[in-house]
């Protein structure tokens, strides 16, 4: 019990520390905001350490944050394959050719306005279709490889970029369009001049709400079938070997992995959409 | 009546005919007859049952041994007090038109294990057998086989592992006919492990009213499971009545439940010591990679189905 | 009429919207000589900017004649016949102003050489030489709004179509704006047409007002300026210039009170 | 809306049209194989090598017997007709003949796709509701204090890497141990994934008064709360109705998700099942139900917007 | 100085940026009497707005005095003396116009019967009678400008705080609310801030014109207009009319060629 009492004082200091920071004399320093993210991360790990020893919580319930990075520092090269199995092969690849595919349909359907009335609301209704329901059906079809998780993803990332994409090609005003046709410029010089480049942000807000999909998706396909590795494998073997330690491990390979792919591509989108409002404030 | 006492049983699987015995006790009043109010709690993929009575959500639970064991292993200690389940259900059912013959064959073949903490019987198997299960050249590739049997309709595998009772049928039941298929029963192959056992947490046991409870629980659910084997088609009815996905169909319960009458018919609910032996020794063989390193101490008692059956 | 550059007759123009049709100009008849420097003034809504595209080829008279070097307006369009100038700036702003600049260029074909010179001695005649690679939010709005006309230049097109180019802009750039322009129209001898509210600057700018009313669209007077071509800023000080911009503020009043 | 009914109905034509062709080679194995079994000869006759062999190489050698491949059993791609059978076998007939049905038994058949919709939606709506609220109070906290968005926002966004669906069965199973069963834990994980689109959506919707509204305030010398009252959640609204879209779909999902592993009922259970058992007809069945369930709340959120946005005067 | 309402003695602000310094105001001098009209003019960043905003409170120097009413600028603020009008007319689009002009009562806290009795007086007075029940977009910009003036009049306070409130108007709507200011002003009495960039709209307006330059924002003249109270709209073709709009034009000027 005094572990919790000891736990809640911490999360005092932190959050008063962090108080401090964000409203003191650093508040404008460009780590503050990392600072402050980053005590409020080890407050909650310290917390959880000691509240689950203090209460006595079981490990096949929730471990410590301490057994967790045990288990992590004890199968990294286990978990290195799982990554390389999920992330990259079914995740990276149904990403690539989901965004690939939203995208290219996305000049399509813009360029048809039928195509746009006709497809849009059909391929809203398919978004809803839970991938629960439609990985098993790609497992069945594609088999137990990587290739059924990335055909999930793709699945899944296909839709939000197609509309993010239509969007942003639309997200030009009438001024910049007219400004094309005084110019007596045809679809494709007003294509890659100018409605590409004003589609950017949107490209890049499909871009990456897809990223977290594309994790989500790969892992969960995994469980309707998988080889002997990959994350999704991993967490739910190691639920039913009550490895309670192994899942969270696994758990922070993919939000690890997640962030990376998050940030990654939005630093891609800081260079290439530097000239956005957006991005000019920071 | 408001003093019966509350049981809660985890299942681990949806509500089929498998688990028929708890039902019949429940519909029959079996269970009530003995003062106790059974809430029976379907399993399902993913749902692990030694998680659920960690964490106190169930009071027993139905367990394979091996699954049990490793458990127990891994700092959960549960207890076997019953063993409805005589002889093991579990087989592994290929395509005759590979050309497999025998374990000798399964090198370069691909094959779809349940995972899960249901892998372990396959593991121990194969590591008997001296194939490694890595996926090189010289062993086998392992899949982690979904809920049903498509990969084998499919030929994505060219063995899937199947229950007699269950997949098996399902396997048929798609037009296959049995001798398109070659089957290897782990009861066959000396390999067989406990199945569908009861355990609960052993710090319970120390409690008298729940050894009590426990005595009164296993012995209407064994009422259960003999009138089930008696009467194979009611209680594939009642079973259907309890199931609330509304999945199942009667034809495939009671097909089922004549399947697992043969499983249970060999066991008054009493875990044969000899049993649980070969069981242990099958995954202490496990070679390089065996499921348990030791031998268990305290993981099953007989105290109960004594107490429950004389 | 053997000059004449921009030619409308009987000009009529009505939007079917979802609230009915909307009459945007109705009977316009406007004749702009080579050299020119029109103005349109109006209230809001009165139809400059729809006049103004509708010598651009962007959008479509429902009746009348318009003719715009002898040709069709789409036409004109086509073959690059003028440079148009928007309210607001509208560089794109993924293009530095070098880019903005070169853009119609690249959609025209010229030359990578060709293309530099011509930046070059655009942003010169604009007073922007040394913001070839700056980004347009990296400038102030006055020098956004050069660089827009920089880039209407940069072709050498014969017309010149401005819809309203200050309006976002303080009166001092303004100003200063209104005077470089009137030295560029006499360096290159454009063709221009000019849409603003206000009354100074069209008369401190314009050979020919245009003064419009709204509901419908049409033009109550046509004022050919006095005044010489030569204009310093203090010119508005004089008698003549304060008469213009009465006649033209009593116009405007009068087509106000209408309604 | 208006002339989008035309182009709708060729494209789902042109779907339909292409579906019946997929279930061709997508089923010609399982098709040849029937046809085998029932004497015919087929190329090649090993089954093995027909594992191996390309599906329209198979289809074009035979060509004689495809009949099966739109009305298998357990096809790999079922075609329509079968899952509009399925469909209304599993509303309509269930419910008027079936021994469970409204009819027969007075309350909806658990044997019917109606009875496990109405499960998912109660689940879908609770879930949503806590997650909305959750997210709302969260996202007017955020905007108030500094520390808290500096805190929570960054991991907040990390959260959402967390494959939360992967561990609806744990979670399930934590929330047992705490008492804690039927509709609640699907709610929570429901509730988990709307949660997010709420606290970004209405971050944005609460700053979105720019200075000069916020100026304005400020020359009353109004206290927070009323600046909260009176120009901050007002200007959210349009911005709360975008996350709610989002939000309640995302819900759907969650509680489908939590359907699994509890095999009590609702659609994510029958889709199991339906894979469980093979009935690849009966997952297509929940499926479409599932995306007409998310377009029906969709769509009521949006109709809830409509008359909110009307009644608040903003068009 | 027994009458000044507001006051300010060497009043400095600076912000503080990323990217250095902006010195915004620089040893600023003024007092404004009871019943003035002052309005502030100066090319765009010159600190006009800035020096309003911090007469309202909403800004705080960073060195110098500044009272208004004899108290603080934030003691003036929390005791609501005085009503301000910004650009754009900022009228929250969820609210009618009487629900919009009722915001300040009922946040500080008047009775439900003082509020309706107030928003129909205010509403007569900017000649919106009729009007309460619309939603802004309902209105053309004039009307809108009205409304949000009305609800700067609603509660009352003697002083009126107007930051460019015509700056988005076509000139004839400008005119016309011009004249009306000018009337309410003589039917109130209150002492009216008022920024503008439109060198007649400033004369036309004041008693008293601050000329202001940028960089660092200060002030440049104060012109104290001979011009009568009653002022007609034509008055601004008489010559002394031009006088003063032409020493303000040479201020700005002056300004402007700093830099
Ligand atoms: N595309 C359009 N569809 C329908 N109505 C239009 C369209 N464009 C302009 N109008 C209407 O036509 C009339 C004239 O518009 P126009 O933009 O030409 O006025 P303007 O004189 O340029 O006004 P402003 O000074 O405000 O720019 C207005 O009533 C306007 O609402
Ligand atoms: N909050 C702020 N932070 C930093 N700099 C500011 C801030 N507000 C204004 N400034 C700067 O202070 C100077 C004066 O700005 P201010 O808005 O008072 O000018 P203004 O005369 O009102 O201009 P405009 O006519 O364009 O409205 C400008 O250089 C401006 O960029
Ligand atoms: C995820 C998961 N996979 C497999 C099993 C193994 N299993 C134990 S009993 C049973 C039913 C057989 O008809 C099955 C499949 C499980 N429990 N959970
Ligand atoms: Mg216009
Ligand atoms: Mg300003």
């Amino acid at each position: 019990m005094s572990l919790v009492v000891i736990a809640l004082i911490v999360w005092a200091l932190g959050w008063s520390l962090n108080r401090w920071l964000a409203n003191g004399p650093y508040a404008a320093n460009r780590w503050t905001g990392l600072c402050v993210a980053a005590v409020f991360g080890a407050t909650v790990l310290i917390m959880w350490e000691l509240i689950v020893r203090g209460l006595g919580v079981p490990a096949v319930i929730l471990p410590p944050p301490s057994a967790i990075a045990a288990a992590f520092a004890s199968s990294t090269s286990i978990l290195w394959a799982d990554f390389v199995q999920t992330i990259l092969k079914g995740g990276l690849s149904g990403y690539v050719i989901g965004c690939g595919a939203g995208f290219a349909v996305a000049i399509l359907v813009d360029r048809y306005d039928f195509l746009r009335r006709g497809l849009l609301p059909v391929g809203n209704f398919m978004s809803a279709l839970p991938i629960v329901g439609t990985a098993p059906i790609l497992v069945m079809w594609y088999g137990f490889g990587w290739q059924s998780k990335a055909a999930v993803v793709v699945l899944m990332v296909f839709f939000p970029m197609l509309v993010n994409t239509v969007a942003g090609l639309r997200d030009t005003s009438a001024m910049q369009r007219d400004l094309m046709r005084t110019y007596g410029a045809g679809y494709w010089p007003t294509l890659i001049k100018l409605r590409l480049p004003a589609a950017m942000p949107f490209i890049f807000n499909g871009l990456k709400i897809s990223t977290t999909l594309a994790l989500i998706g790969a892992i969960v396909a995994e469980f309707f079938g998988s080889p002997t590795v990959g994350l999704g494998f991993r967490i739910s073997t190691s639920v039913g070997q009550l490895a309670l330690d192994m899942v969270w491990a696994a758990i922070v390979v993919s939000a690890l992995a997640g962030s990376a792919f998050y940030g990654a591509v939005a630093a891609i989108e800081r260079g290439v959409t530097f000239w956005h409002p957006s991005q000019r404030g920071q | 009546d408001a003093h019966a006492d509350e049981v809660r049983l985890q299942l681990q699987w949806v509500t089929q005919a498998q688990f028929a015995g708890y039902y019949v006790a429940l519909d029959q009043g079996f269970y009530e007859e003995e003062g106790l109010d059974v809430t029976i709690l379907p399993g399902g993929p993913d749902i692990a049952p030694p998680q659920v009575l960690a964490g106190g959500g169930a009071d027993v639970m139905l367990n394979w041994m091996p699954s049990a064991l490793a458990a127990r292993e891994n700092g959960l200690p549960v207890v076997n007090i019953a063993q409805p389940f005589k002889t093991s259900g579990l087989m592994l059912t290929c395509w005759k038109d590979t050309g497999i013959t025998g374990p000798q064959d399964f090198v370069g073949r691909t094959i779809g294990v349940w995972f899960f903490g249901n892998e372990y019987p396959f593991l121990s198997w194969m590591s008997q057998e001296g194939i490694s299960t890595d996926g090189g050249e010289d062993g086998v590739t392992v899949l982690k086989q979904g809920f049903n049997v498509d990969p084998l309709l499919q030929r994505q595998a060219d063995c899937i592992s199947t229950m007699t009772y269950n997949e098996y049928n399902q396997v048929l039941s798609s037009g296959v006919s049995p001798d398109e298929l070659v089957t290897f029963k782990y009861e066959d192959m000396g390999v067989a492990t406990l199945e569908d056992g009861m355990y609960v947490l052993e710090e319970n046991l120390a409690d008298p009213e729940f050894e009590d409870k426990m005595v009164r629980f296993v012995r209407a659910s064994m009422a259960g499971w003999k009138w089930a084997e008696e009467n194979p088609t009611e209680a594939a009815m009642i079973v259907l009545d309890y199931d609330e996905t509304g999945a199942q169909t009667e034809e495939h319960q009671i097909a089922m439940m004549e399947e697992v009458a043969k499983l249970t018919a060999g066991s008054n609910g009493a875990l044969d010591e000899a049993d649980f032996q070969r069981t242990v020794d099958t995954l202490l063989a496990g070679g390089s990679d065996p499921v348990i390193t030791a031998q268990p101490e305290g993981a099953w008692t007989s105290a109960i189905t004594d107490a429950a059956l004389n | 009429m053997t000059d004449a550059v921009i030619s409308a007759q009987h000009l009529d123009l009505t939007f079917q919207t979802g609230d009915g049709p909307v009459h945007a100009l109705r009977d316009v008849n406007l004749t702009i000589d080579k050299g020119d420097f029109v103005s349109f003034i109006g209230p809001s809504g009165c139809g400059k900017t729809t006049f103004l595209r509708c010598i651009a080829g962007l959008e479509t008279p429902t009746g009348g004649d318009l003719t715009v070097n002898g040709m069709t307006p789409d036409e004109a369009r086509k073959a690059r016949a003028y440079g148009y100038v928007f309210q607001a700036a509208g560089l794109y702003p993924w293009r530095t102003i070098g880019g903005n600049i070169r853009l119609p260029l690249e959609i025209m074909g010229f030359s990578k050489a060709d293309q530099a010179e011509r930046v070059k001695r655009v942003l010169e005649l604009v007073d922007l030489a040394g913001f070839e690679k700056k980004y347009p939010w990296q400038l102030s709005g006055g020098m956004q709004q050069r660089a827009s006309i920089a880039r209407a230049l940069a072709f050498d097109a014969d017309i010149l179509l401005m819809d309203e180019p200050f309006g976002a802009l303080d009166e001092i750039v303004r100003d200063h704006l209104n005077e470089e322009l009137l030295k560029l129209w006499a360096r290159t001898e454009k063709t221009i047409g000019f849409v603003t509210h206000s009354i100074p600057e069209a008369v401190y700018l314009s050979t020919k007002i245009v003064v419009m009313s709204p509901r419908p669209g049409r033009i109550t007077d046509v004022i050919d300026s006095p005044l010489p071509r030569e204009r310093p800023l203090d010119i508005r000080d004089t008698p003549e210039f304060i008469a213009i911009a009465h006649r033209v503020r009593e116009g405007l009043r009068a087509g106000h009170q209408e309604d | 809306m208006k002339g989008t009914l035309g182009p709708v109905l060729t494209v789902i034509l042109a779907i339909l049209a292409i579906w019946y062709v997929a279930c061709v080679p997508m089923n010609v194995r399982e098709v040849l194989s029937a046809a085998e079994r029932d004497g015919a000869v087929v190329t090649p006759t090993d089954p093995v090598e027909r594992r191996d062999a390309g599906a329209v190489g198979l289809v074009l050698n035979n060509t004689a017997h495809l009949g099966a491949s739109w009305s298998l059993d357990r096809a790999k791609l079922p075609a329509p007709h079968q899952i509009a059978v399925e469909l209304w076998n599993t509303t309509v007939v269930e419910e008027m003949t079936g021994r469970r049905g409204i009819v027969n038994s007075g309350s909806l058949s658990n044997r019917g796709l109606v009875y496990h919709a109405g499960i998912t939606l109660w689940a879908t709506v609770l879930g949503f509701v806590i997650g909305t609220g959750l997210g709302i109070l969260l996202a007017v906290g955020i905007v108030h204090s500094r520390t808290m968005e500096m805190s929570v926002m960054p991991w907040a966004i990390v959260s959402q890497t967390i494959p939360i669906v992967a561990l609806a069965p744990m979670i399930i199973v934590v929330l047992y141990s705490v008492g804690l069963q039927g509709m609640l834990p699907k709610a929570v994980i429901s509730a988990y994934l709307s949660f997010f689109p709420v606290v970004v959506g209405m971050v944005k919707g609460l700053r979105s008064p720019d200075q000069s509204q916020l100026d304005l305030m400020h020359t009353y010398n109004a206290s927070k709360s009323a600046v909260l009252v009176k120009l901050r959640l007002p200007a959210s609204v349009p911005y709360l109705f975008a996350s709610l879209k989002i939000g309640i779909a995302a819900s759907l999902v969650g509680a489908i998700v939590g359907e699994l592993p509890v095999q009590q009922g609702g659609l994510g259970a029958r889709m199991l099942a339906g894979s469980y058992y093979g009935q690849t007809s009966q997952i297509w069945a929940a499926l479409i139900a599932a995306a007409a369930l998310a377009a029906l709340l969709v769509w009521s959120i949006g109709a809830l917007e409509r008359r909110t946005l009307r009644r608040m005067g903003v068009v």
